[in-house]
């Protein structure tokens, strides 16, 4: 799944980058919040699922944005 | 350190402004004349931003009857529409309304804020979703926080992206409620909404359309986009702003939904705050008269608003998809949108500067808002003041590349 | 089914009232003939549930200020203060509020609720604490839910639970913001400033005070409890509004932290909604003055809010802890209540009928405010009317047993 | 813990009740908004404490209950 995520944010960002667990989506990655926004949205529809907009706001690192994407598409998102 | 310090980083892109003599944030009007004129820095100042789109508020028939209400009844309710709050002058709005828009009910509220803060919260809850068009105003933002329900965005405008996000949802329990605007506020572009429409009936989802822009403006008789579309049937709410084409304060929703009342006893927004004035409701209500009696009104804003778009489109600026009474000019940067807004106030123009992060897509942006009460005169006045700041930032060249040396 | 159906719930306890005739929503006013007298069915009906604390509502001075400002700049500014909504009367009566309060800076809002929604949701954020009183109004709960910071909400009026609560957050970084009432809405009982305010400066703190009800009320020159427990230095934040003592609606909030400005550009309730009225502002401002210039009407007020209170107390009618310009009558359950409300309105005295789950531990009351206008007649005709509906509801037996038969 | 908290139920509702995991606070025990109130002070002061009003919000059953209050105790909240 990381590698899925790394090629979308190349894809949004225009620009290879290196991104672990620990990656912080906004610090590490300088994205503003229309930049997370239009990567938000390329995540959903990559994975065919909708991430709730309070749920957006608590993902800060890859590891977050990977447990959301793995509790929106197994259905228990809390 | 002060407990204020946290937003401090919003200050360099207001600094940035500051230091090229660009202080958007404080305009203030000594006079305002009329509806398209005001006097700042002692001079007369063309107003070509201030949403003034019927050119009401100094109609003297409006203003008689604030005053008659104001001498009548007081200058203030002084409590909420559930206590002491509830005038004749407030219900005979609501009835005016309702007969308006041809439904059973309506809720005023004291701003179009709190109309949509209140509207939002109270229709859905949790284990319901709320779908928002992506560049919704922050006041349907601020709504949907403020509620329980799951909040999901879809693409602007993109009804096939509104479609996909609502068939994922499917076997999901709870109501789906759908939120488009009549008119965007910022680029002046009108939701799809005879698409929107379908995949509201398909997807068996609620419509909600806040027609804040679009009231007096769109539709036959002036109630909108919904009208304009031939889709009222479909739409559940509406909700919209006396602070625009009604030339006061405040907001409203209409519906048709059996139990609407039942706002009136769970819907935060309306129950605690204290009521309009009664001056207030008087203009508020006069003003619905004019719109429904002087249909001219609405091609004379047309004409004005076709008017700027053609000429500052032929100009070669970069305006936004269709002629509305929003007018904006997408600029390369914050700083040349600044300096440009600038030297059109210092030329005895008046608009709005847009910016990021108020703005879609991050874009820096000169907008324009048109009224009915404009003369010709003055939008031409508007597009020679656009073209002459235009040529001397460069923009105006043949091959339309700004000159990079201008600031 | 519709969108509505889920707060179906809250209709059975409206549906019961109603049963017993009792209509406590739809009280409309035919017309508002003074601060204390309404036509109510026809009929004069003493006011004494209006927040009107100062009367200033027909206040001739008042009412000229807001004719002249509506004839001279329109019935309204149709944008917001960061867009074209910045008139002089705004500017002027920011720079008022700031001298009487004696601090740096002053910002208005278009509603009081907007005043909290804003200034709550912004000073705090991600990783602060806001700690609330239990009993805070709905405005207050709605800024903390809008905000993201944790909230946490200590004991009503309890200094110790604060401190136990503020203690545990010993070594967690971030703000902690103090949020308490001047005057609660709903008991009339003022908040232990003294004391909070030594438990601010212990824990290193913010302190905000909501003056709604205590503006132009308490303190000696009318400033609020902050003034009257002497404790202003303390305050970090005052919020209030224009909607109680000043007659009119709006809210404002005032402080010397340095950087208060950044509000206008960082507070969404503020950004994104409409200015008030150039007629609103003026007759607030003018309001403002009258309230500095005549103390004889807080002297006035105090006098009828004192009278009432004892006269109610005496009578054995159970009220809250303090003489202030609201008095609450607790009542045994909500159907009491509501048969006494309707009794009192058929008899000419208009009050608020307060019920769960508005009200403190779940009381049923019935609440009045006084106004500096009431006249003493006025006063003791609505202890008569008390007296007269106690007794035939059977309150005022020397026992003070309620008579089980009289529903 | 859920003896402690059983026992504050008791005290909050005057009257002896029987939980397990699943209890759900609101429907089960008949406790209204008020009630709820007072029983999350009490088992605040017990444990001494605060639980946030978002983390209430999302208290339904007993279970959740105990994990609110461990993972706060822990200072492992989210």
């Amino acid at each position: 799944m990381r590698d899925d995520i790394a090629a979308i944010f190349e894809q949004v960002l225009g620009r290879p980058v290196a991104i672990s667990d620990d990656t912080d989506i906004v610090e590490d990655l300088g994205m503003d919040s229309l930049g997370v926004m239009n990567f938000v949205m390329a995540i959903e529809d990559f994975y065919d699922l909708s991430i709730p907009l309070d749920r957006v706001a608590q993902i800060q690192t890859v590891a977050d944005l990977i447990r959301a994407v793995e509790e929106l598409k197994s259905g228990t998102a809390a | 350190m002060t407990i204020l310090a946290k937003h401090a980083g919003y200050r360099q892109a207001y600094d940035a402004l500051l230091a090229h003599g660009v202080d958007p944030l404080n305009v203030r009007f000594d006079s305002v004349l009329s509806p398209t004129e005001g006097l700042w820095n002692g001079r007369r100042t063309i107003l070509l931003g201030t949403n003034n789109y019927l050119g009401l508020t100094f109609d003297s028939d409006c203003i008689e009857r604030a005053v008659e209400a104001t001498r009548g009844q007081g200058t203030g309710t002084t409590g909420s529409r559930v206590a002491n709050g509830t005038y004749d002058g407030h219900k005979r709005l609501e009835e005016a309304l309702a007969d308006f828009y041809g439904r059973e009910h309506a809720m005023v509220f004291s701003t179009g804020y709190q109309a949509n803060l209140g509207v939002l919260s109270t229709l859905v809850g949790r284990g319901d979703h709320l779908m928002l068009d992506a560049d919704s105003h922050a006041s349907i933002y601020d709504g949907s926080r403020l509620g329980m329900a799951e909040v999901i965005r879809f693409r602007h405008n993109n009804p096939d992206d509104l479609y996909k996000r609502l068939r994922r949802l499917e076997g999901v329990p709870g109501d789906r409620l759908i939120v488009v605007e009549g008119i965007y506020s910022m680029l002046g572009d009108t939701a799809p909404l005879k698409e929107i429409a379908a995949v509201k009936r398909e997807t068996g989802a609620y419509l909600l359309v806040d027609e804040a822009h679009s009231l007096g403006v769109l539709g036959r008789t002036g109630r909108g986009l919904a009208e304009a579309a031939g889709v009222e049937a479909d739409v559940d709410f509406i909700v919209g702003t006396f602070s625009k084409s009604l030339g006061s304060v405040g907001g409203f929703c209409v519906s048709d939904s059996p139990d609407f009342d039942l706002l009136r006893i769970v819907c935060r927004p309306y129950m605690f705050t204290a009521s309009l004035p009664p001056g207030v409701m008087a203009s508020t209500h006069e003003a619905l008269k004019k719109l429904r009696a002087e249909p001219a009104l609405r091609v004379n804003l047309m004409r004005n608003a076709t008017r700027l778009y053609d000429g500052l489109t032929a100009m070669g600026f970069q305006t936004g998809p269709e002629p509305n009474p929003i007018v904006a000019v997408t600029m390369p940067d914050q700083t040349t949108a600044g300096v440009f807004w600038k030297m059109l106030l210092e030329s005895g123009l008046y608009i709005n500067l847009a910016v990021p992060p108020a703005t879609p897509a991050n874009a820096s942006l000169l907008r324009t808002s048109i009224s009915a009460a404009h003369t010709i005169q003055q939008i031409d006045t508007a597009l020679d003041i656009f073209a002459d700041v235009g040529r001397k930032l460069g923009f105006l060249q043949s091959d339309r590349r700004r000159a990079a040396g201008a600031l």
